[in-house]
C-alpha cells in the first residue's frame, strides 16, 4: 500500500474551510461588505470557532459511541448559572468562574452518566429526561431570573480573540491527548466499534461512560462560560428550549469525520467548526434575517449530507466522465 | 406447545399499568386539591388529542428504527397552511384537505430524501424542522395580519367537542392499527426496525416501507394540524412546536421503544400521550412552579420509562 | 503429573438454562485436548469462564495448585491462560497493534504518561514475528484486513504472552489451508514447551487429526474422554448426541440427478469480485459451491438472491428475470445467510415474527393477515421442523444456533420457495441437527427444489451435492459430478 | 438483584406519589386564581410574579396558579382550561396569543377574566365589554407602547444625538407591542430629523407601523438630519446573532442604542465600556440597578411590580360578587405607562419603592380601598391614572 504524501492530506484537509472562505470573499466582494471588516468581525470569529469546536466534541464524544445527547444546552446553561451565581456571590474573577463552569459542568455530565450507566434506560430517552431536568433545576436554582453579570467587567473582559484561540487551543490539544494518546482514549476508541469484546477483554466500560459524560459535561461548560462572559447574562429556557445547540453541531461533526480521513479527526472537527464560525460571520456581515440563515444552514447540511452518503456513486461517476473525455 | 407466561408479558403492560397509576393519582390529588376532576377528564383529552393523532402515526417511522424530530413543525405548517385555506375559501373541507396534503407533500419529502439518497433520517428531519420553522414565520410574514393567522373562532367552533375529536382519534387508531396488524405492511416494518439487513434479505422493500410510513404518520399529522385550528384557531410561529417533542416523549412513556422493532405497538402512543396529559394536569393541581415541576416531570418520566424496561438490562450498556 | 488446571463441581446457568452442572476438569502440560459436544454442550462456556470472560455459579478451579479466579479475558491472559475466541475477537475500529494490546496500552507510557504508539507499533511488529504473520503492518486499521489476517492477530495477541494453556475455539472454521497448518505448528510447540492447548472443533476429522485426547460434553456435564488410540467416529457422535445416529448422515444415493427444467441462471456475473460467473441449477438438484472462504462463493450467494452490487448479468428463475431480493423473494428464491445472528434472524422478535415475514402473502386473506391463520401458518413450521421452544412467541435470541438455523429454513420453506440459496447452512450447528437437517435438504431435492450449498466444510460438499463448483479468486475453476469428487482433487483447485 | 431493583423502583415510584399528594395538600383551601404568562424568565415578568406570589398571596389568602410559559393560542386555551379543573375564580392574563378566545372560554366556563397587560383593540372592546365575567384591562395601551418608544428616541434626539442603534426584539415574529414601540422611535426621528425626514417614505405614525408590518423588520438609512445606523431584531440567540448585535455596538459613530426591551441582557456585556449609550424597556430589579449604575444602561422604561396590583384588586372585587363596572356597565379599560428613569438616583428612588416584598408600591393598605365591595368606578379609575413615581409616593403617605 502506498503511502498517501502528507501534503496531499494536509491539503485536502484544507479544502472545505478553504472552499468556505473563498466563495464568502466572493459573495462579500459581490455585495461590496469586507468579511472580516474589524475587530469585532474577528472576535465573532474566534468565538464562533470556539463555542462550535467545543460543542461538536460534547457531541460527537458521546454520539460516535451510539448515544444520543439532547442535554448539551441544558448542562452548558446550569453550569453557566450556577458559576455566573457564585462568581456573582464569592466575587471570584472570570478564570475561577471559568473552572467553577466546568467542574460544575462535568458533575452534570457525571450524574447524567450515572443514571444511564445505573438505569441502563437507552442513552437517547435518559438525555431528554435529564434536559427537562437540569432545565428545571436553573430555574429553580435562580427563581427564573438566570444570571446577569452586565456590571461585572472582568468577566466580560474575558471575551477576547486572545482567550477563545487560548480556550480553543487547550481543548483540542487536550482533546486530541486524552482521546488518541491515554488508556483512556484507547478503551474508548475499542469501545466504540467492539463493545462487546472490549468489555470481555477486560475494559471497563462503565468507567469509560461515566468519563466520556464528564469530558462532555466539561467541554459544555467552557460553551457556557464563553455565552455568559459574551453577553454578561444567562437566561433561562424551559420545556427543551435548550437543545437547539446540539443541532448546530451536526455539520461541523459530519464536516470533521470527512477531514478525519486526511488528518487527526479532532482536528479535522476543529477545521469543520471553522468553516461554520465562517458561515455565522457571513451571517452577520450580510445581515442575513435569521428564517433565511436557517433555511441555508439546513441545506448546507442536507447537501453536505447527500455527498457524504453517495460520495462512492458521486465520484465513481465524476471519473466516469473524465475517462471519456480523455 | 405452551403459552407466554405473565412475566413474560409484563413489559407490554408495564405502560399501561403507569397511566393507571397516573390516573389514580390524578384522581387522589385532585380530591385532596378539591378539583373539578370531571372538567379534568375533559381538559385531558382535550390536551392530548393532537399528540395522540401525530404520535400514533410517528409509531410507524420509529418502528422502523428512525427518529423524526420536525414533526412539530410539520404540523405546525399544515395548520398555518389550512388555515390560509379556509381564510381564502371558506370551506372546512378545503381546510382539512389541505392540512393533510401538505402533511403528506412533507412527509414524502422527508422520506424520499432519505431513501433516494441514504441519508440518516434523523439528521434529515433535523434540517427539515429549521426549514419548516422557517418557513412558518415566512407564511406569517405573507399573509400580513400580524404575528397570527386566524380562523374564525365560530366557524370551527362546532367542531370543537369531545366525540367529534374522540371519534377521530379512534378512527385514526383503528386505521393504523388495521394497517399495523392485519397487512403486511406493519410486519415488515417491525422487522425493518429488528434487524434491516435480515429484512432486505428477506425481500422486504425498505424504501417502500419508509415512504409509506411517513405518508401514515403524515396523515396523523395532517388531522392533528386540523385539530390544532379546531382547538385554537389563532395560529402563530410556535404553533404546535413542542409536538417533536411530546411526540417523542409520548411513545417513549407508552413502552416503545425509541429503536423500535418488534416490540413496537401502535397503542404505545395513545397510552403515552394520556400519561402525559394526565401527568400535566397532576402538575398543575400541584402548583409547583415551573422549575421543580419540570424537574419531577423529568424523574417521573424517567421513572416510568426505567419500570416498563423490565429485565431487558445486558452486561453491555444499551446504546 | 500435576495438571496445570484443575476444574472441580463447576455450575454455571444462565436464567432457566443450565449451561454446566457440576463439571469435573483437568488439563495437563503437553497435552492438546479436544473438546467436542453439540452446541449448547457447555464447550465455550466453560472455556470462557476459565479465560475470565464470564464467572462460574459455583465450583473450584486451580491453576497451578492455588485459586483461579480471573476477572477478565486480560487478567487471564497475564496469568496464564489465553484464549483465540470463535466469533471475531477484534475490533475494526482501532489499529492492529491496539487490537494486539487491547486493555494493556498503560503498558505502553512514555516518559509524560501519555501512551506511545511508536512503542507500540514496536512491540506488535516482534509479536506478529513470532506467529510469523509479519506480513501485516502494526498501525494499519484493522478493518482493511480479511478475516484471516484479523484471526491472526487474535493468534499472535495470545501467543506473545507465551500462555500456559491456550484455548482455541473453533477458531479454524476462519482460517484458510495455510493458516490452520500455522495454528497447528503453534500448538505443537506449545506442547513440546510443557504447556497445554484447549481446543473446540466441530469438525470431527480435524479434532481426530489435532488432538491427543478428547472430552465429550453434552447438556453442561462431561459425558467420557477418548484418547487418541480409541478414537472411533460413531462412539464419539454417539456419546455426543446421547443417542445413537439413525439412518443416513449425507445422502444415501452416489450417483447425480436432476429433472430437466432449469430453475435458477445466471449469466456473466460480475462485480463486487467476481469474475464472469454462469451457472445453472436444475429442479431436484443439489449445486455445491466449495472454495476457500475469500474465494468470493459468499458475495456469489449473495449476487445469485440479487443482493449484491454486480456491474453486469443476468439473473432468472423460471424464465423470469430479477434483480434485487424484493422480485427473488416473490419469484420463490430463498437465501440462507452465512451470517445468521446478523443477516438471517431478527434477533429480539420471536419465531412466531421471524417464521411469518416469509410468507405474508401466502397467510393473507383477502389481503389481511389474521392471527389463527398466522399460528396455524407458524406451528406447522414449526412442527414439520421439529424447532424445539415453549412457544412461538419467544424470542428467537435466546435460542441454539441449530434451532435458530430450523427457524430460518421455516420462513423459506413456508414461503414456498422453490429455489433454496443456502450458504453455510450446518455452520455452527451440531452433529445431531446437522444430520437432520441434511436429511431435510435430501428430502427438498426429491421435492424437486432447487438447492445451492455453499460451503467450507468439503465433506458436508462431497456428501451432499449432485455437481461441485470449486471457485477461486472469484472465478470458477472446476466442475465435479456425483460420484468422482475427491477430497485431494478438489483441493488442488481451490489453493 | 433484578427483583430488588423492581421492588426499590416501585417503592420509590409510591414514595414519591405519596410526598407530591402531602405537600400541596395545606395549601388548599383559598381562592385560587389562574394565571397566563407567555414569558416566565424576563425581569419585568419575574418582578410581577414576585408582587402576587410573594406580597398579594400571603396578604389576601389567595393562590395564584402560574401557567407554563406559553408561546401559543392553543397553550392558553389548555391553560385556562387547567385553571377551570383547579377551581380558580379568575384568570388574570399575561399572555395575548388570542385574547376573544380566553374571553370567551372564561366567560363560558363562569370564571372572571382581566387583562394585566396591554390592553384590547377597540373592537375587542365593543365585542366584549359587557361579558358578564370580562373584569376588563389596566394596562398600556399601544398608544402608551408608541409612546414609550417616542419618548425614548425624542429624549436622546433632544441632547443632539443623531446617530442611532436600535435593537427589535419581537419585531420580526410581528409582536405588536414592540412594533409599536419601535414605530415610537422611528415617529420621533422623522418628527425631529428636519424638514422632508421620512422612514422609507413613510412620514406619520400610522404610515410606519404599516411599513413595519409590512417589512418584518426595520431597515437602516438616513431619516432627515438624523440617521438609524444599525438595526439588529429577534431572539435567535445564536453565533451570527451574537455577532451582528456587537458589530451593531462597533458601528462606527453610533451614539445611542434604543431598544425595545431586554437590551441590557442580550447588549450589556457589548456596550460596556464602549461608550455608547443603551436605553431600554424593563424592570427595577436590582440588575438594572447595578447597569445603571455603571454607566452602561443610561435611559430606562419600566413598569413597576406593583403596577398589577389594581388589576388584582378589580378581579378580587369581582371574585367577592361586586365587579367594577363604569357608568354603563361595561368592562375596564384602563391605561397605566410607564416610569421612566434616566440616572442612577432616580433609579434607585424607584428601585427602592418597587422592589420591596413587604413594602410595595401598592402595599395591601392602599389596595385595600379598592379590593373591596361598593367601590365605584370613577374612584378606582382614579386610581389607577395616578401611575407615576411621585403620585404613589403620596398615596402611600
Amino acid at each position: 500500500m502506498k503511502k498517501p504524501s502528507l501534503i496531499r492530506n494536509l491539503l485536502l484537509s484544507l479544502l472545505i474551510p478553504c472552499t468556505v472562505f473563498l466563495v464568502l470573499e466572493m459573495i462579500a466582494f459581490a455585495k461590496g461588505v469586507r468579511l472580516f471588516a474589524n475587530a469585532d468581525s474577528w472576535k465573532l470569529f474566534f468565538r464562533a470557532v470556539a463555542n462550535v469546536t467545543l460543542t461538536t466534541f460534547a457531541l460527537s464524544i458521546n454520539l460516535d459511541s451510539g448515544r444520543f445527547d439532547f442535554s448539551l444546552g441544558a448542562v452548558s446553561m446550569l453550569s453557566a448559572t450556577v458559576a455566573g451565581t457564585l462568581a456573582q456571590q464569592w466575587s471570584i474573577g472570570p478564570w475561577l468562574t471559568l473552572i467553577v463552569a466546568i467542574a460544575v459542568a462535568a458533575l452534570l455530565g457525571l450524574v447524567h452518566g450515572g443514571v444511564y450507566v445505573l438505569t441502563r434506560i437507552p442513552p437517547i430517552i435518559v438525555s431528554l429526561g435529564m434536559a427537562l431536568f437540569f432545565e428545571g433545576c436553573a430555574f429553580a436554582y435562580t427563581g427564573g431570573k438566570g444570571v446577569s453579570l452586565v456590571t461585572r467587567t472582568d468577566i466580560i473582559g474575558f471575551s477576547r480573540i486572545g482567550n477563545y484561540i487560548l480556550v480553543t487551543v487547550i481543548a483540542v490539544s487536550l482533546i486530541v491527548l486524552l482521546f488518541d494518546y491515554t488508556r483512556f482514549g484507547a478503551d474508548y476508541r475499542a469501545l466504540l466499534s467492539g463493545q462487546k469484546i472490549a468489555v470481555e477483554t477486560g475494559i471497563r466500560e462503565v468507567g469509560n461512560a461515566l468519563g466520556c459524560y464528564a469530558v462532555s459535561g466539561a467541554l459544555m461548560g467552557v460553551v457556557g462560560f464563553i455565552s455568559l462572559a459574551n453577553t454578561g447574562s444567562q437566561q433561562m429556557s424551559l420545556n427543551f428550549g435548550s437543545i437547539g445547540i446540539m443541532f448546530t453541531a451536526f455539520l461541523p461533526m459530519f464536516i470533521g469525520g470527512w477531514i478525519g480521513r486526511y488528518i487527526n479527526k479532532r482536528v479535522g472537527i476543529m477545521l469543520g467548526a471553522v468553516s461554520m464560525a465562517l458561515i455565522s460571520l457571513a451571517y452577520a456581515r450580510f445581515d442575513t434575517a435569521s428564517s433565511v440563515q436557517s433555511i441555508i444552514s439546513a441545506l448546507l447540511l442536507v447537501l453536505f449530507l447527500i455527498y457524504l452518503n453517495n460520495e462512492y456513486a458521486i465520484l465513481s461517476r465524476f471519473r466516469k466522465k473524465q475517462e471519456i473525455k480523455e | 406447545m405452551g403459552k407466554q407466561t405473565w412475566k413474560e408479558r409484563i413489559p407490554t403492560f408495564a405502560s399501561t399499568l403507569g397511566l393507571l397509576v397516573l390516573i389514580a393519582a390524578y384522581y387522589i390529588i385532585g380530591a385532596i386539591r378539591d378539583a373539578n376532576v370531571a372538567y379534568g377528564l375533559k381538559a385531558v383529552v382535550n390536551q392530548s388529542v393532537v399528540v395522540a393523532l401525530v404520535a400514533t402515526g410517528a409509531v410507524f417511522i420509529y418502528t422502523l428504527g428512525s427518529f423524526d424530530i420536525s414533526l412539530g413543525a410539520a404540523t405546525g405548517v399544515s395548520a398555518l397552511l389550512g388555515a390560509m385555506a379556509y381564510n381564502a375559501t371558506g370551506s372546512l373541507i378545503v381546510m382539512f384537505l389541505v392540512c393533510i396534503g401538505v402533511a403528506v407533500v412533507i412527509g414524502f419529502i422527508n422520506s424520499s430524501l432519505a431513501s433516494v439518497f441514504n441519508l440518516p433520517i434523523f439528521v434529515t428531519t433535523v434540517a427539515m424542522m429549521s426549514v419548516l420553522s422557517a418557513f412558518m414565520l415566512i407564511l406569517i410574514g405573507w399573509n400580513g395580519a400580524g404575528d397570527t393567522i386566524k380562523v374564525k373562532a365560530r366557524d370551527v367552533r362546532p367542531l370543537d367537542n369531545i366525540p367529534f375529536k374522540v371519534s377521530m382519534l379512534v378512527a385514526y387508531i383503528a386505521l393504523c392499527w388495521f394497517i399495523f396488524t392485519l397487512l403486511p405492511t406493519g410486519r415488515e416494518a417491525k422487522f425493518i426496525g429488528g434487524n434491516p439487513i435480515c429484512a432486505k434479505l428477506s425481500g422486504i422493500d425498505e424504501k417502500k416501507l419508509a415512504i409509506i410510513a411517513s405518508l401514515i404518520s403524515a396523515v396523523g399529522i395532517g388531522l392533528g394540524a386540523f385539530l390544532t385550528i379546531v382547538y385554537a384557531p389563532t395560529l402563530n410561529k410556535d404553533t404546535a412546536s413542542s409536538i417533536g417533542m411530546d411526540v417523542i416523549i409520548a411513545i417513549v412513556f407508552g413502552g416503545m421503544p425509541v429503536s423500535g422493532g418488534p416490540r413496537s405497538r401502535i397503542l404505545s402512543a395513545v397510552v403515552g400521550a394520556f400519561s402525559m396529559g394526565f401527568l400535566s394536569q397532576i402538575m398543575s393541581m400541584l402548583n409547583l412552579g415551573s422549575g421543580f415541576g419540570q424537574m419531577i416531570k423529568a424523574a417521573i418520566f424517567l421513572l416510568v420509562v426505567f419500570i416498563a424496561l423490565g429485565s431487558q438490562r445486558s452486561k453491555l450498556l444499551t446504546r | 503429573m500435576e495438571p496445570i488446571l484443575s476444574v472441580r463441581g463447576m455450575d454455571k446457568s444462565f436464567g432457566a438454562t443450565i449451561a454446566l452442572r457440576q463439571v469435573d476438569i483437568d488439563v495437563y502440560p503437553g497435552e492438546i485436548r479436544g473438546l467436542i459436544g453439540e452446541n449448547g454442550s457447555g464447550k465455550s462456556t466453560l472455556t470462557s469462564i476459565l479465560a475470565g470472560i464470564q464467572k462460574a455459579d459455583a465450583g473450584e478451579v486451580a491453576f497451578h495448585g492455588k485459586p483461579w479466579q480471573p476477572v477478565s479475558m486480560i487478567d487471564a491472559l497475564e496469568h496464564g491462560v489465553g484464549m483465540i475466541v470463535q466469533e471475531t475477537g477484534t475490533i475494526p475500529g482501532i489499529s492492529v497493534a491496539e487490537n494486539l494490546f487491547l486493555g494493556e496500552s498503560t503498558r505502553f507510557r512514555n516518559r509524560l504518561g501519555l501512551v506511545s504508539r511508536k512503542a507500540m507499533e514496536r512491540e506488535a511488529r516482534k509479536a506478529l514475528e513470532v506467529i510469523h504473520a509479519d506480513h501485516i503492518q502494526p498501525g494499519m486499521p484493522t478493518a482493511m484486513l480479511d478475516l484471516q489476517e484479523r484471526k491472526l492477530i487474535e493468534v499472535a495477541k495470545v501467543m506473545v504472552k507465551k500462555p500456559e494453556i491456550l484455548v482455541v475455539d473453533e477458531t479454524t472454521t476462519a482460517l484458510s489451508q495455510k493458516g490452520r497448518e500455522l495454528l497447528y505448528q503453534l500448538m505443537n510447540s506449545l506442547k513440546k514447551e510443557g504447556r497445554a492447548v484447549i481446543f473446540i472443533s466441530h469438525d470431527l476429522d480435524e479434532i481426530k487429526q489435532v488432538c491427543d485426547t478428547l472430552t465429550v460434553l453434552r447438556d453442561g456435564k462431561i459425558i467420557t474422554h477418548f484418547t487418541r488410540e480409541n478414537y472411533d467416529d460413531d462412539a464419539i457422535k454417539t456419546s455426543m448426541i446421547g443417542r445413537e445416529m439413525q439412518g443416513e448422515y449425507y445422502r444415501a444415493d452416489s450417483v447425480p440427478s436432476w429433472q430437466e427444467n432449469v430453475l435458477l441462471k445466471a449469466d456473466h456475473l460480475n462485480g463486487s469480485g467476481l469474475k464472469d460467473i454462469s451457472l445453472e441449477i436444475r429442479a431436484g438438484e443439489i449445486l455445491g459451491i466449495g472454495g476457500l472462504s475469500e474465494c468470493g462463493m459468499h458475495t456469489l450467494g449473495k449476487a445469485l438472491f440479487g443482493s449484491a452490487m454486480l456491474t453486469d448479468g443476468t439473473l432468472e428463475t423460471e424464465g423470469k428475470v430479477y434483480c434485487d431480493p424484493k422480485h427473488a423473494t416473490r419469484l420463490g428464491v430463498g437465501y440462507v445467510s452465512k451470517e445468521r445472528d446478523t443477516e438471517s434472524l431478527c434477533q429480539q422478535a420471536s419465531i412466531r415474527d421471524n417464521v411469518a415475514i416469509g410468507g405474508l402473502q401466502h397467510i393473507q386473506k383477502k389481503h389481511l393477515i389474521l392471527k389463527k391463520r398466522e399460528t396455524e401458518y407458524v406451528q406447522k413450521q414449526v412442527d414439520a421442523l421439529s424447532i424445539k421452544c415453549r412457544h412461538m412467541e419467544q424470542p428467537v435470541s435466546a435460542m441454539s444456533g441449530g434451532n435458530k438455523q430450523k427457524v430460518v429454513f421455516g420462513k423459506w420453506l413456508g414461503a414456498g420457495s422453490r429455489v433454496l440459496i443456502l450458504d453455510c447452512p450446518t455452520r455452527g450447528v451440531d452433529i445431531g441437527v446437522k444430520q437432520s437437517m441434511y436429511q431435510l435438504i435430501t428430502k427438498m431435492k426429491y421435492e424437486g427444489k432447487a438447492i445451492l450449498i455453499i460451503s467450507e466444510e468439503m465433506s458436508e460438499l462431497i456428501g451432499m451435492c449432485d455437481r461441485l463448483l470449486v471457485m477461486k479468486d472469484g472465478a470458477v475453476q472446476k466442475e465435479f459430478l456425483r460420484g468422482q469428487m475427491n477430497e485431494a482433487a478438489i483441493i488442488r483447485y481451490m489453493i | 438483584m433484578k427483583n430488588l431493583k423492581r421492588t426499590l423502583s416501585m417503592a420509590l415510584c409510591l414514595i414519591l406519589m405519596l410526598t407530591l399528594t402531602c405537600v400541596p395538600a395545606m395549601a388548599a383551601g383559598s381562592v385560587k386564581i389562574g394565571v397566563l404568562v407567555s414569558d416566565a424568565t424576563s425581569s419585568e415578568a419575574l418582578a410581577f410574579r414576585a408582587y402576587y406570589t410573594e406580597y398579594i398571596a400571603k396578604a389576601y389568602d389567595v393562590e395564584f396558579i402560574y401557567s407554563d410559559e406559553l408561546t401559543d393560542a392553543a397553550g392558553e386555551k389548555s391553560s385556562i382550561e387547567n385553571f377551570i379543573v383547579n377551581n380558580c375564580k379568575a384568570v388574570i392574563s399575561f399572555s395575548s396569543f388570542d385574547r376573544p378566545a380566553q374571553i370567551e372560554q372564561c366567560d363560558a366556563a363562569g370564571i372572571y377574566y382581566a387583562v394585566a397587560t396591554g390592553t384590547l383593540t377597540d373592537e375587542q372592546y365593543e365585542e366584549y365589554k359587557d361579558y358578564e365575567y370580562y373584569v376588563g384591562a389596566i394596562g398600556p395601551s399601544m398608544d402608551i407602547e408608541f409612546q414609550t418608544g417616542y419618548d425614548m428616541a425624542a429624549y436622546y434626539i433632544d441632547q443632539g444625538v443623531t446617530r442611532f442603534g436600535m435593537f427589535g426584539g419581537g419585531v420580526p415574529y410581528y409582536v405588536d407591542m414592540h412594533i409599536y414601540r419601535a414605530a415610537g422611535m422611528l415617529t420621533a426621528m422623522v418628527e425631529k430629523g428636519g424638514e422632508g425626514a421620512n422612514y422609507k417614505g413613510a412620514d406619520n405614525a400610522g404610515a410606519i407601523i404599516g411599513q413595519i408590518y409590512a417589512d418584518g423588520g426595520i431597515d437602516t438609512g438616513k431619516i432627515g438630519n438624523l440617521e438609524l445606523v444599525a438595526y439588529v431584531g429577534g431572539y435567535d440567540f445564536n453565533d451570527a446573532w451574537f455577532g451582528k448585535l456587537a458589530q451593531m455596538v462597533g458601528t462606527e459613530g453610533i451614539e445611542a442604542i434604543i431598544t425595545v426591551g431586554s437590551g441590557v441582557d442580550v447588549l450589556g456585556g457589548f456596550v460596556a465600556g464602549s461608550g455608547v449609550k443603551l436605553a431600554t424597556v424593563d424592570s427595577f430589579t436590582p440588575a438594572m440597578g447595578e447597569a445603571m449604575d455603571s454607566g452602561i444602561l443610561d435611559y430606562m422604561a419600566g413598569k413597576f411590580a406593583a403596577s398589577i396590583g389594581p388589576i388584582f384588586a378589580a378581579t378580587y372585587d369581582a371574585i367577592q360578587g361586586s365587579p367594577i363596572r363604569d357608568s354603563e356597565g361595561c368592562a375596564l379599560a384602563l391605561g397605566q405607562g410607564f416610569w421612566v428613569a434616566t440616572d442612577s438616583e432616580q433609579f434607585q428612588q424607584y428601585s427602592a419603592v418597587d422592589s420591596s416584598n413587604t413594602d410595595p408600591a401598592y402595599t395591601r393598605e392602599i389596595l385595600d380601598q379598592y379590593a373591596a365591595p361598593g367601590v365605584s368606578f370613577e374612584d378606582f379609575a382614579a386610581f389607577v391614572s395616578q401611575y407615576s413615581f411621585d403620585e404613589i409616593v403620596t398615596l402611600k403617605k
